[in-house]
């Protein structure tokens, strides 16, 4: 499958580097790295085909994520969305209803695209005129003029609100007294996994089986639900790569089980629907 | 009187007239010299000898100053003396390095000056990423970009724009001068405000509140939310 | 070679020789205007083509400038623009500059104008420190903030407001077109993670007295304990 996507044209952003090793903090946000992916398409961006263009982006991340971990929250709300525009794009179009269709989604993504590159084009001819202070210069030496009466005190409200902002938050940080955090470590949330691992075969929810895990060990679950749960997650993750576990979400925002690793090799998230038709 | 004496008095006028225009000449060159920044042709008008088209002087002044290593220019509305580009070479060798902007940092001066008045949150549905700290600051310390009023929408948004200290930099005369405006009417991202939340209106910077910045206003109209893309709102 | 060639060659010289003077006006003429201070011979000689006499140069721009409204002058062993003296009355050299404003005053300033009506020692209270004498009157002189009233407490402290001048001056439609705490945040001027004492109220000069004020009135009424005391009523 991955063969199939052309990341050997990576070499037009980083030639030296080997095509899978990609610097996603090259890039300004998810509606940059579209348009770069979409500029590799080598066609005029109003006839871009929006589902191969989802397609290499979900893979994009999917290969960012098994390299790296630390993928900013705004890429990954974009794979979220693209893998639902592409389900929608592949599905036959539902009776109308009230949310719009397919194609209307990815014709105001392209549309948007086009507005971020006409932007781009925009601030290009902006940078390449003659500026003042590196291209041509004012009067090095000026005179005050009587003809421009100036009051007697100058302030600008850029220094109004500095000056504000920057007291009072000075002020306030004197006052803080840093409350204890009670932080579920790393290794913590990899020790409960393994020993998940060890006793489940079968895919087990991952939620229920902590606050069992918690309780059981004595720790509060209110107070560190947070910090269990992130922990959990980049545990999770990071043993999903290193072959030991495979994880399993069937949608956005519903419960994640996990099981130990059989032979078969398993589906990151967002890689589910990729072997669809 | 004499035809031979009406002449003299006509000729005498002419003198006058041409000294007086000589005169605003020396005026306005040396107004023009001892300020930094641009000054306009009304300020200018006040220090002339009355009768004198400070346009004329000043066009007289530009003509005799395009060839020289100083021209005069039309900059932010007024006018300005500036090293002749083909010199800055010359210059920027002496002067401290410029501050060089981020492409980020770019990017927001650009959509702020093509797209103003606009709020954060519009600059973030165009770049579809959120602003990083500090990029808004460095534009506002910079004196290219200031507040401008708020947004009369729900949350009331602070509305930003260009500065005349940003149309001097980039050597604009006026905000309608922006490069590449021709083109985004071309793509039909400026067609004002038609199209809710996908087109570039005609930048405006005029200092005077536009009808929808009216301040607390009426809180009722309707949220300009992106939709379809991935975009929270704020 | 014939007497022909060698005139032809001659004028060549020449030519060339008369256009690498007039690029070295330009080049000194550029020089000197965009310095901040006097330029020497040697100097500019840098810049300029080899085989120019730099002193040549400065010698026509002098005599260039002789009867313009801005002269060519030798300064402190070097040379500068500076206004021609007959036009001297154009500058305001005697006129003061105008001085920044202090940043004890802007904090101040900033403090009376997000949370007026406000006392002196409530502006100390927030910022930690005494209030040095005459910040306060720095901006009573400068027409931004004004005595709006008493604080109906002990000892009846007088509240501080902003003024029309004040929106004015910083280009404010109203007082509450000032950022609030997401805003600051926003455009970066405030920075890391952010604690809940720290909030930021939503500025509000209306000019009537607050229920817990009382009209500025006699300035030698006595201090009293708050309750009754010898007020008269109006």
């Amino acid at each position: 499958m991955t063969a199939e996507l052309p990341f050997e044209e990576d070499a037009g952003r980083r030639a030296d580097e080997p095509a899978l090793v990609v610097d996603v903090d090259g890039y300004e946000g998810p509606l940059d790295l579209l348009l770069d992916l979409a500029r590799r398409q080598k066609v005029d961006l109003h006839r871009i085909s929006i589902l191969a263009l989802a397609e290499q982006y979900l893979v994009f991340v999917e290969q960012a994520r098994a390299l790296r971990l630390e993928l900013a929250a705004d890429y990954l709300v974009m794979a979220a969305w693209l893998a639902y525009l592409k389900s929608r794009l592949l599905l036959p179009e539902p009776p109308k209803g009230e949310e719009p269709s397919a194609a209307d989604l990815a014709a105001a993504l392209a549309l948007r695209l086009r507005r971020l590159e006409a932007i781009r084009a925009a601030a290009n001819k902006l940078t390449g005129r003659e500026r003042l202070g590196q291209d041509v210069f004012a009067r090095g030496a000026p005179e005050e003029i009587a003809a421009a009466a100036r009051p007697v005190w100058e302030a600008e409200l850029y220094d109004l609100l500095a000056a504000y902002a920057h007291q009072r938050q000075k002020r306030v940080q004197g006052h803080i007294s840093v409350g204890h955090r009670v932080v579920w470590s790393l290794v913590e949330a990899r020790e409960a996994l393994q020993r998940l691992v060890g006793e489940a075969g079968d895919w087990t929810e991952i939620d229920g089986y902590l606050t069992r895990y918690m309780a059981s060990h004595g720790l509060p679950p209110r107070e560190m639900k947070a910090t269990v749960k992130a922990s959990a997650l980049s545990a999770m993750l990071e043993m999903a790569r290193e072959g030991v576990l495979d994880l399993r979400q069937d949608e956005a925002f519903a419960p994640i089980y996990v099981r130990r690793r059989s032979a078969r090799p398993a589906a990151l998230p967002f890689a589910d629907k990729r072997d669809a038709p | 009187m004499t035809g031979a004496a009406a002449e003299a008095i006509e000729e005498d006028d002419d003198r006058s007239g041409a000294e007086a225009f000589a005169r605003a000449l020396r005026i306005v060159e040396a107004l023009l010299f001892a300020s930094a920044v641009p000054l306009s042709a009304e300020a200018l008008e006040r220090s002339v000898p009355a009768g004198i088209a400070v346009e004329q002087v000043l066009a007289r002044l530009t003509e005799v100053y395009a060839s020289r290593g100083v021209n005069l220019r039309p900059v932010a509305g007024g006018f300005a003396f500036r090293t002749a580009p083909d010199l800055g070479y010359l210059l920027a060798a002496e002067a401290e390095p410029p501050r060089k902007l981020s492409r980020a940092a770019l990017e927001v001066l650009s959509i702020i000056a093509y797209h103003q008045p606009v709020t954060r949150a519009e600059i973030e549905e165009i770049r579809g990423v959120a602003t990083a700290r500090g990029t808004l600051d460095i534009l506002l310390e910079a004196g290219w970009v200031r507040l401008r009023g708020r947004r009369r929408s729900p949350g009331r948004p602070v509305t930003y724009g260009t500065t005349p200290g940003f149309l001097d930099h980039f050597g604009l005369d006026r905000i309608d001068d922006l490069p590449g405006l021709d083109e985004l009417k071309g793509a039909g991202f400026i067609e004002g405000r038609l199209t809710r939340d996908l087109t570039v209106p005609v930048p405006d910077d005029d200092p005077d509140l536009r009808d929808d910045e009216d301040p607390l206003g009426d809180l009722f109209s309707p949220l300009d939310d992106g939709e379809g893309g991935p975009q929270q709102g704020e």
